[in-house]
C-alpha cells in the first residue's frame, strides 16, 4: 500500500469517527428522529472496506454507524443522509425513512432494518454485473450478526455458484445486539463458514486499519479478477451500548464499564494507525490535525445544513401519489 | 379464411415471456428448475436466451427474490419464477416488507420492476402449500400489485403488462388453468394493470370474481339464465382495482356477489365489501355476498373439490338474492 | 386502604410470563437477546428460570421458529419473542402456513401451543420494518389466532390466555404503550381471547379500535362528548373476533366507524365491513367507515405522526356522520 | 453389525421397495390422489436411518417415497398412510392432506409441502430432548437440494451452537426436481458445509445399504452419548422422474434413458445387498425369496385396505368445528 492510500484511510477514518460524534450528540440531544447504533471504535474495518471502491462498485454497508463509514470512504457526501435522520425533505428519502441511505448515483441502493437483507440484494448486484459483463466489485458488509440469517447461507451459496465477484466483509464484533457470540454462534469466526461453499477467506484484525485496508485491496482484486467471491472477517470491538434514542435499552444488561474504557484507551484504531503514519513518517502531527480539524468541520456542516433545511410534512395525498413508480 | 388462433395458458405465457425477453435483453427470468422446467411455460426458453437470461437457482427462495430484487435495483428487469405462490412465504420478508417498501421508503426516486409468477388454487388436489392463493396477502402490501388471469388471452396481455410495469408485480395463475385454451391473436396486444372485464353481461346481480371462478360464475350465470340475468366481472387485478367498472355494473344490478378462492377472512372479498360500503353503498339493494373459501387451510385430498367456491354454491347464492 | 396496584405494559407482560413459567415447567421463552434483553418484559427472567428456559437464539427467525414448532409437537408451550412483529415475515412460511396449518391439516389431532410475541406501531419513528402491524395478515391465516392489548390489565390477561391457548397466538403489542401505565390486579386473572371490551359506552356511534388507538379514539370521543355520544370498542382480540359485542353495540348505535392502525387495504377493518354487511345490514344507518393507516408503506421521520390513525382524524370522521 | 441386524435392514429394503412400486402402480392407475415422489434405487439411505432408531427418538422423513421407507424402517404401519394418499377417512390425516404423515406415538410429528421445513422443526425435536434430559436423537432426513435452503444453516448453527442430539441425514441424489446438483450447488457435497459449524461429517455410498447402516449406527451413537450433532451424506441416485401423478412434468427435460436404465441394472442397493449376504451367509436365496413374497403382500394389503375405506368427504361445517384446537 502506498503513502497516499495510507493517508487516504487515515483521513477517511478520521471523517467516520468525526460524524460518528457528531450523529451520536445529536440523538442525545433530540435533533435526530429514532435511534443511531453508535460505532465508536469499531469504523475501521468499514473505511477500509469502502475506500478503494471505484465509482460504479456496488456497495451495501454494514448498518453499524448506519454505514456512514462505507459511504463517507466511498466518497458519498452525506449531508442528505443526515437530515434523513432529521426527517427532513432534503433527506436522501425525502425524510421518510429515519434512516435508510439512499446514493444510486454511487451504486448504494438504498438499506433495509433487516439484518442479512443487505446479502440477497448484494447477490443481486453481482448477478448484474456479470449479466453486463463488467467488472464491477460488490463489498457486501455486515456485523457477525447477520450470519445468523439463513439468507447468508443462500447469498454464499449463489455467490459461490455463480462465481460473482463479491467481497462478503463481515465486521465481527463480538456481539448481536445483547447476545455475546459465544452464546449464539458455535465459532468464534463467521469465516469459518466460506470453506464449505469454496470461498477463500481471510481474518484480519479489525482495529488496524492498515490491515484492513490491505486486506480490502486483496479482496476487491481477487473478485475485479474473476476469482469469485471471498470473505474477509475483520475482528473488531463493541465498546458501547447497541443503540441509543427510542426505547432500546430498557430491559439490558450492563455489560463491563471497565473493560469498555480499556478497550477505549488501548484499541482505538484511529491512535493506532495514527502513532503507525506518524512512525513510519507518512504524515506528521501538523497534518493529523488539521486533518482531523476539517472532520469536525465538516460533520458539522452537515448537521448544520440539515439542521437548516425544513421537515418533510408533506400531506397524505402527496405520498399516496408515489408509492407506486410511474403512479 | 383461417381459424382465431386457440393457445393453451401455459402456451400463452411462453409467448409473453418469449416477446418480453426478446424486445429487451435486460428482461431475464430466476427460478428453481426452470431450465428443466417444472413448468411448460419455461420449456425451451433457456435453449433460446441461454442459462445467462433463464437461472436455475438453489432451492433458497429468500435468496431468489433478494437476488431478482438487487438486480432490479440496478436496472435489469428480472422475472421470477416462485413455481408455487405459496413458496413466496418462503421468502416473506423479501416480498411482502423489502420488494413493497422500496420504492417509496426510499424517497419514490427509484423504481422497482420485478415480476412474479406463481401458480396456486386447486388443481394438484395435495392441500395448503400448494393451493393457497396469497392475492389477499399481497395486496394488503402497499406497493405490490397483484394480478390473475382467466383466460389464455388475459394471461398473455397480464404478463406482459406486469414485466413492463415499474413496480413489483405478482403474476398469479390458476393451476387449474394450465392446459385451458382460448383465444390469443398473433398481433402484439397489452392487457393493462387495473382493468377489470366483464365477461358476461347481464342486469339483475352482478358477480365479481377471478381466476379459475371466472369459469365456475359463467357455468352457474348459464344455469340460472332463464330466471336471473348474471353479469360477471372478471377482476383480472386485484391491486391496482377497477372500482369503476365494477360500480358502473352495480348502478344496473344494485346486487353483489364476491366468488373468490381466497381465504374469506380480510381477503379481497373483504376489501370488495368495504369498498363497495364506502363508494356505492347507495347503489346496493342488498348487502354484499361473499363465496370464498371457507377460512380454514386449504385441504387435498376429495375435499377441496367443494371446499373452495363450487358451481352449486354460487348458483344457491344467486338465485337466494331472487 | 391501599391504592389499586399500577404497573406498567411490559410489566404486566412480565408478569403474565413469570406466572405461566412458574405455573407450568413445560413453558419456555425463545428469542433474539430476550436474555440481555431487548425488551424490559423479559429482564431478569434468564436469572429467575434459568438459560434453558429463557434462550437466545442466533438472529436467525426462520429457525426460531421452526424450533419452537418442532418443541410444540413435543408437548412444550414455547414462547416465541419475535421483538418487532415486522420481523415474524422472515419466517413467513413458517408462522403464516406451518403452524397455521399443522393442526388442521394433520386431521384436527394435534395441538400446537406457540405464542408468538412481537411489538408493531408507530412509536419508535423509525418506519416500516419496525412499526408494521401485520394482525391483517396474521388473522387472514386460518389456523392463527392474534391479539392486542390497549391497557396493562389487558395485556396481562391476553398474553397468559395466549400461554394456555393450544393453538398459535400471536400476541401484538404497541410499541407506543411500553411504558403506559393502568391498574392490574395482585389476584391472578385471564382475559379470554375473543372476547372484545367496551372501553366507553355511549349511544350515538361505535368506534371498534384496538392497542394504541383505543387511546386516540377515547380522546377523540371525549372531545364530541357534548355533542355525541361515543361508544368505544376496543377489540382486543382480532381472531377470534367478537362480533356478537359489536352488534350488540349496533344495535344502539346503528353507526360504526372501525379505527385500525393496520394498512387499509384486505385488512381488519375491510373484513369487519364484511361481517356487518352480513350479520348486522339492517342494524347500519350509514355505511361503515375506516379510519386506517393509508395504504402506503409506514413511513418515519415526522410523517408517521399523521399518516397513522391521529385524534383529529377520528373526531372528523365522528362529526362527519351528524 | 450383526447378522440380525443386517437382515433386519435387507428386510427393510425389501419392504420399503415394495411399496415403493406399490405406490407408482396406485397413482398411475388413478387410485391415488395428488402426486408421487418414487424412490426408486434410491432408498437404502433412508431404511438406514431409521432401522436403528428406538421407538421414542424423533424422526423427520426425507419426503422422497414420501418418507415411506424410514417410517417402514421406524417399525411404523403405514398403511393408514396409503390411506392418507387416497383421500380415505382412515387416512393418517383424515384424509385431508393428500400425503402428510403423521405418526406422533412413533415420534413422526407431520409434515411439510416446503423443502427444508423439517430441519428447523428437528431442531425444536432436538431442543425439546435437551430441555427434557433425555437421551432421545432427532434423524433429520432430506435430500441435497434442502440444503440450498436458509432454514438448513439455521438448522445447523443451533444444533452446532446447542449440542443438539441430531443426525443432519442428507440423502444426495445429485438431483433438486429438474436441477442437477452441478448447476445450482458450488461443491459436490453438502455435508462440505458441516465443517463450517465445528460438526463432524461423513459422505457414504448410498447404493450400499450395508455402509449406511454402519453409518447410521455410528451417528444415532454419536448423537445419544451427548456428543453433539453429526452429518452424514449418502451419495445416492434418481433413476426416474421427479414425479409422477399430477401436471408436473408437463415441462420437464427428459434425462438420459440409457443412463437410468444402466443404473437401475447395476446400481440397485437390493441386489447388491441380497448378494453380500447371501455371499457372507447371512440368508440364504430362499429367506431372501420369501421376505420378498411377504413385502409385496404386506404392501398389497395395504393399498387394498386403504381401498375398501372411505372417502373422507365431511361437510364443511364439520370441518370448520376442527380448524383450531380446543374449538
Ligand atoms: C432480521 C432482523 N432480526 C433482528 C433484528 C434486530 N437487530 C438489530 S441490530 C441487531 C444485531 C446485529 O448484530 P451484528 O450483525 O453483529 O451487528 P452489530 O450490531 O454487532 O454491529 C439485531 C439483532 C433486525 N434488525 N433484523
Ligand atoms: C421450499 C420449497 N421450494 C421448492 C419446492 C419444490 N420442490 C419439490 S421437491 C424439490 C426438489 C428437492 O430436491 P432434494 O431435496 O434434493 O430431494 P430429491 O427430490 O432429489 O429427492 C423441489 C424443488 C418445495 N417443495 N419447497
Ligand atoms: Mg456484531
Ligand atoms: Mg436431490
Amino acid at each position: 500500500m502506498d503513502n497516499e492510500q495510507k493517508t487516504l484511510l487515515l483521513n477517511n477514518l478520521i471523517r467516520a469517527m468525526a460524524f460518528d460524534r457528531m450523529m451520536l450528540r445529536a440523538i442525545y440531544s433530540g435533533s435526530m428522529v429514532g435511534f443511531y447504533h453508535e460505532g465508536g471504535i469499531a469504523l475501521a474495518p468499514g473505511v477500509a472496506a469502502a475506500s478503494f471502491l471505484r465509482e460504479d462498485d456496488f456497495l451495501a454497508p454494514h448498518y453499524r454507524a448506519h454505514g456512514l463509514a462505507h459511504m463517507i470512504a466511498k466518497g458519498i457526501d452525506v449531508t442528505s443522509y443526515v437530515a434523513e435522520h432529521m426527517g427532513r425533505a432534503a433527506g436522501c428519502c425525502a425524510g421518510r425513512s429515519s434512516s435508510h441511505y439512499f446514493y444510486p448515483e454511487s451504486r448504494v441502493y438504498g438499506s433495509s432494518a433487516n439484518i442479512g437483507a443487505n446479502l440477497v440484494t448484494s447477490v443481486g448486484y453481482g448477478y448484474a454485473a456479470i449479466y453486463k459483463n463488467t467488472d464491477q466489485v460488490v463489498m457486501a458488509c455486515t456485523g457477525d450478526g447477520a450470519y445468523g440469517e439463513g439468507r447468508a447461507h443462500e447469498a454464499l451459496l449463489m455467490a459461490a455458484n455463480w462465481k460473482l465477484p463479491m467481497v462478503f466483509w463481515c465486521e465481527n464484533n463480538g456481539m448481536s445486539q445483547y447476545s455475546p457470540i459465544e452464546d449464539i454462534f458455535p465459532k468464534a469466526n463467521c469465516s469459518d463458514l466460506a470453506a464449505g461453499y469454496g470461498i477463500p477467506a481471510k481474518v484480519v484484525d479489525g482495529q488496524d486499519l492498515i490491515a484492513c485496508g490491505e486486506a480490502a485491496l486483496e479482496a476487491i482484486a481477487h473478485a475485479r479478477r474473476g476469482d469469485g467471491p471471498i470473505f474477509i472477517e475483520c475482528m473488531t470491538l463493541r465498546a458501547q451500548e447497541h443503540a441509543v434514542g427510542g426505547l432500546n435499552n430498557a430491559g439490558s444488561k450492563a455489560r463491563d464499564p471497565e473493560l469498555m474504557a480499556k478497550w477505549k484507551a488501548e484499541r482505538d484504531p484511529l491512535e493506532r494507525a495514527k502513532a503507525a503514519l506518524i512512525d513510519e513518517g507518512v504524515i506528521d502531527g501538523a497534518r493529523f490535525d488539521s486533518m482531523n480539524e476539517a472532520a469536525g468541520a465538516e460533520a458539522e456542516r452537515a448537521l448544520e445544513s440539515a439542521k437548516a433545511s425544513e421537515k418533510a410534512m408533506p400531506a397524505v395525498d402527496e405520498l399516496m401519489a408515489t408509492v407506486y413508480a410511474d403512479a | 379464411m383461417t381459424q382465431p388462433r386457440e393457445l393453451r395458458l401455459y402456451e400463452a405465457m411462453r409467448e409473453a415471456l418469449t416477446e418480453e425477453m426478446d424486445g429487451d435483453p435486460d428482461t431475464f427470468l430466476i427460478g428453481e428448475s426452470i431450465r428443466g422446467g417444472t413448468w411448460p411455460y419455461t420449456k425451451g426458453l433457456s435453449d433460446k436466451f441461454g442459462e445467462r437470461r433463464v437461472v436455475d437457482t438453489p432451492l433458497a427462495e429468500t435468496g431468489l427474490a433478494g437476488c431478482a430484487m438487487g438486480a432490479a435495483q440496478e436496472g435489469l428487469r428480472p422475472v421470477v419464477d416462485f413455481m408455487y405462490a405459496g413458496f413466496m412465504y418462503q421468502a416473506g420478508s423479501e416480498v411482502l416488507l423489502q420488494m413493497a417498501q422500496y420504492h417509496f421508503l426510499h424517497g419514490s426516486k427509484r423504481a422497482l420492476p420485478v415480476t412474479m409468477i406463481g401458480t396456486c388454487g386447486v388443481g394438484m388436489r395435495v392441500a395448503h402449500e400448494h393451493a393457497i392463493i396469497p392475492h389477499g396477502t399481497l395486496m394488503q402490501h402497499p406497493g405490490l400489485k397483484v394480478c390473475m388471469p382467466s383466460t389464455p388471452y388475459d394471461a398473455k396481455g397480464l404478463l406482459k403488462s406486469a414485466i413492463r410495469d415499474n413496480n413489483p408485480v405478482f403474476f398469479l395463475w390458476h393451476t387449474g388453468l394450465l392446459t385451458a385454451k382460448g383465444h390469443v391473436p398473433e398481433e402484439e396486444y397489452l392487457v393493462p394493470l387495473g382493468k377489470a372485464d366483464v365477461k358476461r353481461e347481464g342486469s339483475d346481480v352482478t358477480v365479481l370474481t377471478s381466476g379459475l371462478q371466472v369459469r365456475n360464475a359463467l357455468e352457474a350465470a348459464k344455469r340460472v339464465a332463464g330466471d336471473i340475468s348474471v353479469e360477471v366481472i372478471d377482476a383480472r387485478s386485484f391491486e391496482p382495482f377497477d372500482l369503476p367498472c365494477l360500480l358502473q355494473s352495480l348502478e344496473k344490478t344494485n346486487q353483489l356477489i364476491v366468488v373468490d378462492e381466497g381465504f374469506e377472512r380480510a381477503g379481497f372479498a373483504a376489501e370488495i365489501c368495504a369498498l363497495v360500503m364506502e363508494h356505492g353503498y347507495d347503489l346496493l339493494d342488498a348487502p354484499v355476498e361473499r363465496v370464498c373459501h371457507p377460512n380454514m387451510p386449504v385441504p387435498g385430498g376429495y375435499i377441496d373439490a367443494y371446499t373452495m367456491p363450487t358451481i352449486e354454491r354460487i348458483e344457491a347464492s344467486i338465485r337466494k338474492l331472487f
